[in-house]
């Protein structure tokens, strides 16, 4: 029988592989996409805990839905920001982006 | 469910009119295009004035508590509706002179503007959670606006990028807590959250880790220390007048939402977030000011400037009581007009110079005495010195914070603030006593057309008295101001 | 009564015309000498209206009148007027003086520009020294004091345009300041324990003390009080070791000296004394103190007196010799006899600085050696720089010998034997030195330098003469009358009224020296009968001690340079070395350091700016789950 | 006439706002102009002072003039009350005089003229306020008003001056001031808001410091509570009194500071700091003034004497009267911590005194720095050939400040030495030590600075003007009036102290 938690942890352990990505990647690309599963593991677990605990209204699927879209729309917008940044700087690789710090 | 659509008509209006300045842009030559602001700043007033109209006294959930139009979301309405005019005017000058494709400019403006109205109506975790993304998406175009610039595209590199992650935090967040009540509105949160409360013991700690996060991304929208570190760099890099928008508008309208949720949603588990709050607000403020004091960017100063200011406002919720709430929107208000105002005669000298350094404001009262006295009552009002709206505001949050048992917390925001003058000073110092560098006099004259020195056109001029006016006004005489306030406040406390 | 309190008006007075020559003196020049002398002679006039009250009402009697100045915490402050005999005595001395020296600057000062500024410090200073004599509480005689005190700052400073007067000037001032801290804690101290400034009380309240009753007073703190006006005292009246300043207050003008360093103002700390000697009858140890002061003081300074060679400075080492002898006899309950001594001295020694005065006026000069026969062509200031050496001197029928005679008795009687010959000797001394000075320039042969020397004018002569009237005369004060006037003893006195007394004795011992003394001289000096510089060489080492007056002012130099500035500097740098640049930049400096450390935290990474999101969330996470749990 | 005196205190702010707010205005290059209007708004404000000060009924006591209007409304309840009592009548006045004597020094200055005269209305409108309200709000907003010109004032018509071993430049001491003065704003601000909690928790929160004082009477503030909020208001409002060691700004600033500004600055606005002290701290916390006077009585003598000491060891003139103020204001302070009628009042009296004398010691450094350039003691010297009535003036200030009889310094001196005797004998000998040690240095200047032979550089040297000498004339006409006959002003401090002091035991 497949629980709750077992989503829950699907969920947690593909959270914890983008969370890793995004600290662990250099490329701005590669950034977006581990953003893109923590994005999923939420949608999992939305899923999940809407189908187990709130079969009626299921509020989690509908945000499911939005947030696909959302975050299509986001990697829509950070794609073409990178590419701008390509064009002007030949690199995307966010090590060589600290013209501002500190 | 349509029976009440009438009374979204700011709403969809706004979104019209973001549309059409989008297409009117499309259609109008070149040098016609200097009416788009004109026509968003007309459509803006029409909108204050029907939704006074409309919504004046109103108290309704709407769509099944999805919206809820009071008079504490109305207040915001106004606000942020001013907020839009004042930038789109601050923004005229530096857009035609610096930026490229006008009518996307203001008509994302006014997408951010809806996004951060609805943030403030919002009821229930999704409807905020798209206004959310409605105002960030504005800003991650707006900062990157600056489309050859390296550290514009750089700051919205960074930003969508933090951004993105932050509202990936949030809604995994959002998710460990739905795991918990299972609802999504506000009030329903608050009577799940208290039953579920009630037995500790069978807590786990993912309730607490979903809360925590949430919290993480709503700090990442106010700039919290620790969540704040995107800010100086996306404001550093950002287009003046989008820095002011993004330091004033996303601020007050992430804290406007996050006061409703703590309010409301979190309220049983106050014991527990209010230390939080109470200590992350203590963080902010410290960080934010003392890395101030060594910056040499004025964008980069304003931007550590504004997390302490931050910090000061998340007292405000840490506090939570009725008169720390109507500090706090005092806080907000006399915050976002005095950091507009600072913004406003910034944007105004950025025209002339293009330069971006505080040593580069040397001389400025010599030559822009108007100017120099500008910026200096706005950052004098800014430390929380009296006769601007920067004493009135600080002495009414402090003294209510204090009175909610929290001493210790105004104590070390009072003196934050005296750290904070020695920044501000120092800008003051530079346009009052140094002399103006030679690149800059060479950079004024050429630009310029009488005696040598290039003069702000005066819309921006009078923008910016309009606006320094408002803050000794609001300094001198609050009650006006506070008695709004009080209403609004009355509606969620 | 009523003429008695006419009295305010004779400080008054001089007050206006101080006031009236500050205002337009600078335009007319001739108004500032006409409105001093004018105000006091009206003062002197006042004098005897003054007296023929005090006669009228109770000749020996004592008033008090006083007014309300202001009044803080229900605490009044009055201005008051004490008369008695000796405020009577001290009135018709001061009045007198002034009268004689204004009269005399008329000329002496005649041709310097600052003729007006000098009339109103001399005006102030009438003013404020009548006010010293009248003051009937601490307070008001304080601010009295301290006014002399200003106006002898004033004066001596007069020729500000050089250097030596300016450091003079500035050197008495804040040696007398000095000793004035200690008066005012004194007079502090009184009125903590009484509750008033009023003389009257704190006297009431010291016999009580005195006579074992219950009383306010405490003896602990009568004595130290008591002992804080005696430093007071000796600060204003030079005795040691404060008397530095007096013999470099002698950069001033010689009339200024005759008036202020010799008459008036130098006796103020013998007057209070004298004004307060109800509260050092009720702590006696404190008038052996005096006494011990004053005869080490007498001693010393007659021993200086007798080696310098400037003629002002003889002069002014004589004073403080002679201010001794008054405190001496004061310790020794000589109340009359020093009051005797004391104008007995102000005229002569008026006198003497008068004299000396037209002496330097005509030849340009203090140096006595480079003097000589001046009696010659200046015959009238030579006879009466005579009479008041003789005085000073100590020789029979003149006013200095009667005076002296009644301190040797007070000696005699209250303190040992020891006292009595230190007091023979500076009798002695003071009869040598003076007639050491009046043959060094007066007899010999007139050099030729000196040929164009000639007698003074009138104006300066006449005062000499009126001087010498009183310091010829004064002296059978001592002896009573038929109309009701029983001699000084019975109208100057302490509690007990006495009558002349003449010890043979003492009075043969004393004549003796000094006529020896006197005797000696002429050989010694002028004809050179005895080898001097043998006996110089003889005494070398001591001769060269007092030349150098002891070397008090070496230690006090030492002392301010070495001690005092160094300390000042030391401290004013530790204000802005350590106080303010470690103090106040430490702390804003270290918060700067703080934040250009605190600011690289930015690091301008993305990944970074996660990471810490992401720890603090979990921070965040698990300090609520804590608290809940725990 | 009531109905004047209604709205008198009002019209006494109002005017320097008025006037700064007219200037601003004013075309640039008028001059002439906008001295003149400085002018006249400096008249008219000295003139209402006066009448305040001589319309205010000392028989009465109390708050007088007074008026108030709901500025905020609950919960905080801040009400823009005003009225003078006997302890702020005479300050209102010193202010008033003050304000004319500087706005007369400044009549000199060229660069920025405009500016500098709104924001020194500016300046003396935040005095006045400070001085007239009765609203601990309002107190502490026309405190910091005060404090807010004196950065741009030092840094822009300040002087900077190479001390050969050290440099303080205009901006380093302006901004020292600045935010040394805002640093004890922020004790002092914490204070006002623990004030507002604990009324808050007694049902009724107040900033009125009438109802505050009732309060305290009606015990709504324990013993405890007082012991630790006093100290807020007296290290607060002591920094601006120059309280050892937290003092350092006030030579510095003095030094730096133009003529007219270290006039207002050191004449009133260190008073503003003992004011604060006796308004708040003393009015409101009687059981905590009474556990910390010890401290401050001390520090206070510490005052007097490192003043005095420093002030020797000095060499520009400014650094001189700079530290003597540092003394003087620690008379002040003795004489506040000593808790009786008479040092109390002697401190009050002090704060006129020093106000005057102060100022005009400034204004005669300012006219000799003027024309000399240059304010070292060693390079100066014999200038009383050419300026003799400059140095005059200088004279009757430095015997002022040496506590010379006749002179106002010496009333006060006298009323605070023996109101610390009743407190502690050896302290107030060490402060007539302090007063001695005046002595020596300010005829040590007089001497060295002024008299002696004239160097030759100093041919061409004029005496002040008629404007000059007038002014300082006067300010040293009232020194000599104060000094002969205290009792017009004693008599209103009189009432205010009386009533300051009911609820001490004595």
């Amino acid at each position: 029988m497949i629980t709750l938690v077992h989503f829950q942890i699907v969920s947690a352990a593909l959270f914890s592989i983008g969370l890793y990505g995004v600290m662990a990647r250099r490329s701005a690309i590669l950034i977006l996409m581990s953003i893109e599963l923590m994005l999923n593991a939420v949608n999992i677990n939305l899923v999940a805990v809407a189908s187990f605990l709130d079969p009626d209204r299921f509020a989690g699927i509908i945000i499911t839905i939005f947030v696909i879209t959302v975050a299509a729309a986001e990697v829509g917008l950070a794609l073409a920001i990178v590419l701008r940044l390509f064009r002007n700087r030949a690199t995307i690789n966010v090590d060589n982006m600290d013209l501002m710090k500190w | 469910m349509t029976e009440n659509l009438h009374l979204l008509m700011p709403e969809l209006f706004l979104a019209i009119l973001a549309v059409v300045v989008l297409v009117a842009d499309l259609f109008l030559p070149d040098d016609r295009k200097i009416y788009l602001p004109w026509l968003a700043v007309l459509g803006l007033i029409g909108l204050i004035v029907l939704s006074l109209n409309l919504l004046w006294n109103t108290d309704l959930m709407l769509y099944g508590g999805l919206i809820s139009l009071d008079n504490f979301s109305l207040f915001f309405k106004c606000v942020f509706l001013v907020l839009g005019i004042i930038v789109i005017l601050a923004s005229m000058d530096f857009v035609s002179r610096w930026l490229r494709s006008p009518g996307e400019y203001y008509s994302i403006v006014l997408f951010s503007i809806l996004g951060m109205i609805l943030m403030v109506e919002a009821q229930e975790l999704l409807t905020a959670y798209i206004a959310i993304e409605l105002m960030a998406f504005g800003f991650y175009v707006l900062v990157a606006f600056g489309r050859n610039n390296r550290k514009s595209n750089e700051a919205g590199l960074k930003y969508i990028l933090v951004g993105a992650f932050s509202s990936a935090i949030f809604l995994y967040g959002l998710s460990l807590v739905y795991a918990y009540t299972a609802v999504t509105h506000f009030d329903a949160i608050e009577a799940s959250l208290s039953s579920v409360l009630a037995n500790t013991d069978q807590i786990g700690p993912s309730l607490w880790v979903g809360m925590a996060l949430m919290l993480a991304g709503l700090g990442f929208k106010v700039a919290a220390v620790p969540f704040h570190m995107w800010a100086p760099d996306t404001y550093e890099g950002a287009p003046i007048p989008v820095t002011a928008f993004l330091s004033v508008g996303s601020k007050i309208a992430s804290l406007a939402f996050m006061l409703r949720l703590f309010s409301e949603a979190f309220l049983p588990a106050i014991d527990q977030w209010q230390i939080i709050v109470a200590v992350i607000s203590a963080l902010t403020m410290t960080v934010g000011n003392v890395v101030a004091m060594v910056q040499s960017n004025y964008k980069r100063l304003l931007a550590y400037s504004s997390i302490g200011h931050v910090g000061f406002m998340l007292m405000g919720i840490a506090a939570l009581s009725s008169i720390a709430i109507d500090g706090l929107l005092l806080y907000m208000i006399g915050y976002a007009v005095t950091t507009m105002a600072v913004f406003t005669a910034l944007t105004a000298f950025f025209n002339m110079t293009g330069r971006e350094d505080i040593s580069d404001l040397g001389g400025l009262a010599d030559t822009h005495s108007y100017f120099a006295a500008a910026i200096a009552v706005a950052l004098f009002s800014l430390a929380g010195l009296p006769f601007f709206a920067g004493f009135t505001m600080k002495f009414y949050l402090f003294a209510a914070v204090g009175t909610e048992g929290f001493l210790w917390l105004a104590g070390l925001a009072i003196f934050n603030s005296f750290i904070s003058l020695y920044y501000y000073l120092k800008m003051i110092r530079e346009m009052y006593v140094k002399p103006t560098p030679d690149s800059v006099r060479l950079v004024m004259s050429q630009s310029g057309v009488s005696n040598g020195i290039s003069k702000p056109t005066k819309l921006i001029t009078c923008l910016s008295v309009v606006l320094t006016l408002s803050i000794i006004y609001l300094g001198v005489y609050p009650l006006h101001l506070l008695k709004a306030i009080q209403a609004a406040t009355l509606s969620i406390w | 009564m009523g003429l008695m309190e006419l009295a305010w008006i004779i400080p008054a007075s001089s007050f206006f015309a101080f006031v009236g020559i500050i205002a337009f003196g600078r335009r007319i020049p001739f108004v500032s000498p006409m409105l001093s002398i004018g105000a006091i002679i009206v003062g002197c006039i006042l004098v005897f209206v003054v007296v023929m009250g005090r006669i009228d009402a109770d000749p020996t009697g004592i008033d008090f009148f006083s007014r309300k100045w202001f009044e803080v915490g229900g605490t009044e402050l009055m201005l008051g007027m004490i008369i008695d005999p000796l405020s009577i005595v001290m009135l018709g001395l001061v009045c007198f003086v002034s009268l004689m020296v204004q009269v005399y600057s008329l000329s002496y000062m005649r041709h310097d520009p600052k003729l007006a500024w000098y009339y109103a410090i001399h005006a102030l200073f009438a003013a404020s020294m009548i006010l010293v004599v009248l003051a009937d509480n601490f307070l008001l005689f304080y601010v009295a004091w301290e006014l002399v005190g200003l106006c002898s700052y004033l004066l001596i400073g007069f020729w500000w345009e050089k250097r030596e007067p300016v450091e003079a000037a500035k050197k008495a001032f804040i040696t007398t300041r000095i000793a004035d801290v200690a008066l005012l804690v004194g007079i502090l101290l009184l009125f903590h324990e009484v509750g008033t400034f009023s003389m009257k009380e704190t006297f009431y309240q010291a016999q009580l003390l005195g006579a074992g009753e219950v009383s306010e007073l405490s003896s602990g703190t009568t004595m130290i009080a008591t002992f804080l006006l005696f430093i007071g005292a000796m600060g204003k009246s030079a005795q040691i070791p404060f008397h530095v300043w007096l013999p470099d207050a002698m950069a001033g003008p010689t009339p200024v000296s005759a008036l202020i360093h010799a008459a008036t103002m130098v006796v103020a700390g013998v007057y209070l004394v004298a004004r307060t000697f109800a509260l050092f009858e009720a702590v006696p140890n404190v008038l052996l103190v005096v006494s011990i002061v004053g005869l080490v003081t007498s001693l010393l300074a007659s021993t200086m007196a007798l080696v310098n060679t400037d003629l002002k400075r003889i002069l002014a080492y004589s004073t403080i010799s002679h201010l001794g002898l008054m405190m001496l006899s004061l310790g020794a309950f000589g109340y009359t006899a020093a009051i005797f001594h004391l104008v007995a001295h102000g005229f002569s020694k008026a006198l003497l600085f008068l004299g000396a005065g037209s002496v330097s006026h005509a030849s340009n000069q203090t140096d006595i050696r480079k003097m000589g026969g001046f009696i010659k062509v200046m015959p009238i200031t030579a006879i009466t720089f005579g009479i008041g050496a003789l005085s000073l001197g100590g020789i029979p029928i003149f006013a200095g010998f009667w005076s002296k005679d009644e301190i040797l008795i007070a000696v005699f009687n209250h303190r040992n034997f020891l006292f009595l010959i230190g007091t023979l000797f500076v009798g002695f001394l003071s009869a040598l030195y003076m007639a050491r000075a009046f043959y060094l320039v007066f007899f010999g042969d007139l050099k030729n330098e000196n040929k164009s020397v000639s007698e003074s004018p009138i104006l300066m002569t006449a005062p000499l003469i009126l001087l010498a009237i009183p310091s010829l005369l004064f002296g059978f004060s001592v002896f009573g009358s038929d109309e009701g006037y029983g001699g000084i003893g019975r109208f100057i006195f302490f509690e007990n009224a006495h009558d002349f007394h003449f010890n043979v004795l003492l009075g043969s011992i004393s004549v003796i020296l000094a006529v020896v003394a006197f005797g000696i001289s002429k050989p010694l000096y002028i004809t050179r009968k005895f080898d001097l510089n043998r006996i110089k060489k003889y005494f070398s080492g001591l001769i060269r001690i007092c030349e150098r007056g002891y070397y008090f002012d070496q230690v006090y130099e030492w002392f301010f340079d070495r001690i005092v500035l160094v300390s000042s500097r030391f401290i004013a740098w530790l204000d802005r070395a350590v106080v303010n640049d470690v103090g106040v930049n430490g702390p804003a400096n270290s918060m700067g350091w703080t934040a250009s450390k605190l600011r690289l935290h930015v690091t301008g990474k993305v990944y970074n700016y996660a990471l810490v999101m992401v720890l603090g969330s979990m921070i965040i996470g698990s300090v609520w789950w804590i608290m809940v749990a725990g | 006439m009531d109905n004047f005196n209604q709205i008198a205190l009002i019209f006494i702010l109002a005017v320097p706002l008025f006037t700064g707010g007219a200037l601003i205005f004013f075309p640039r290059n008028k001059i002439g102009a906008i001295r003149t209007f400085a002018l006249a708004g400096s008249l008219l404000t000295f003139l209402l002072s006066f009448y305040v000060f001589v319309m205010y009924d000392y028989h009465e006591g109390g708050y007088q003039f007074v008026g108030s209007i709901i500025w905020l409304m609950d919960p905080l309840n801040i009400q823009f009350s005003f009225g003078i009592d006997g302890i702020s009548a005479p300050m209102i006045l010193l202010t008033g005089i003050v304000m004319l004597a500087g706005t007369m020094m400044s009549w000199n200055i060229e660069y920025r003229s405009k500016d500098f005269f709104v924001l020194f209305m500016f300046l003396v409108a935040g005095v006045l306020g400070t001085f007239s309200v009765t609203d601990i709000f309002f107190l502490f907003f026309f405190y910091e008003l005060a404090v807010l010109p004196m950065f741009p004032l030092i840094a822009v018509w300040g002087s900077t001056t190479d001390f050969g071993s050290f440099l303080r430049t205009k901006e380093y001491s302006a901004m020292k001031l600045t935010l040394y003065l805002v640093a004890g704003s922020v004790l002092v601000w914490i204070g006002i808001i623990a004030l507002f909690i604990e009324t808050t928790n007694a049902g009724a929160g107040t900033f009125s410091i009438e109802t505050l004082s009732q309060m305290s009477e009606d015990g709504v503030f324990s013993r405890k509570f007082q012991l630790i909020f006093f100290p807020f208001f007296m290290i607060g409002f002591g920094v601006l009194a120059g309280l050892w060691p937290f003092h350092t700004w006030s030579p510095d600033g003095h030094v730096a500071a133009p003529t007219a500004v270290s006039m207002i600055h050191a004449g009133v606005l260190m008073k503003l700091g003992a004011y604060g002290i006796i308004r708040i701290g003393m009015t409101v916390l009687p059981e905590g003034a009474s556990g910390w006077m010890p401290l401050l009585i001390g520090l206070g003598t510490v005052n007097v004497l490192y003043g005095a000491i420093s002030a020797m060891g000095q060499r520009d003139l400014k650094y001189v009267i700079g530290y003597s103020s540092v003394s003087h204001m620690g008379l002040v302070l003795m004489g506040l911590a000593t808790l009786n009628p008479i040092g109390v009042t002697g401190a009050v009296l002090q704060m006129f005194s020093h106000g005057i004398m102060t100022a005009l010691f400034f204004a005669v450094v300012g006219m000799i720095y003027e024309r000399t350039h240059t304010r070292d003691i060693t390079i100066l010297g014999g200038i009383a050939h050419r300026m003799p009535f400059t140095v005059i003036l200088f004279a009757v200030a430095g015997l002022t400040s040496l506590g010379l009889p006749g002179l106002s310094g010496f009333i006060a001196e006298i009323l605070i030495f023996v109101g610390v005797f009743k407190t502690s004998i050896f302290l107030a000998i060490l402060a007539v030590v302090g007063a001695a040690i005046t002595a020596v240095y300010v005829l040590r200047l007089l001497g060295k600075a002024f008299f002696g032979p004239m160097d030759s550089k100093w041919e061409t040297l004029t005496d002040g003007g008629p404007r000059e000498l007038i002014t300082n004339g006067l300010l040293a006409g009232i020194i000599f009036f104060v000094g002969l006959w205290p009792m017009p002003l004693l008599r209103v401090i009189n009432s205010g102290v009386a009533e300051l002091l009911a609820r001490y035991p004595i």
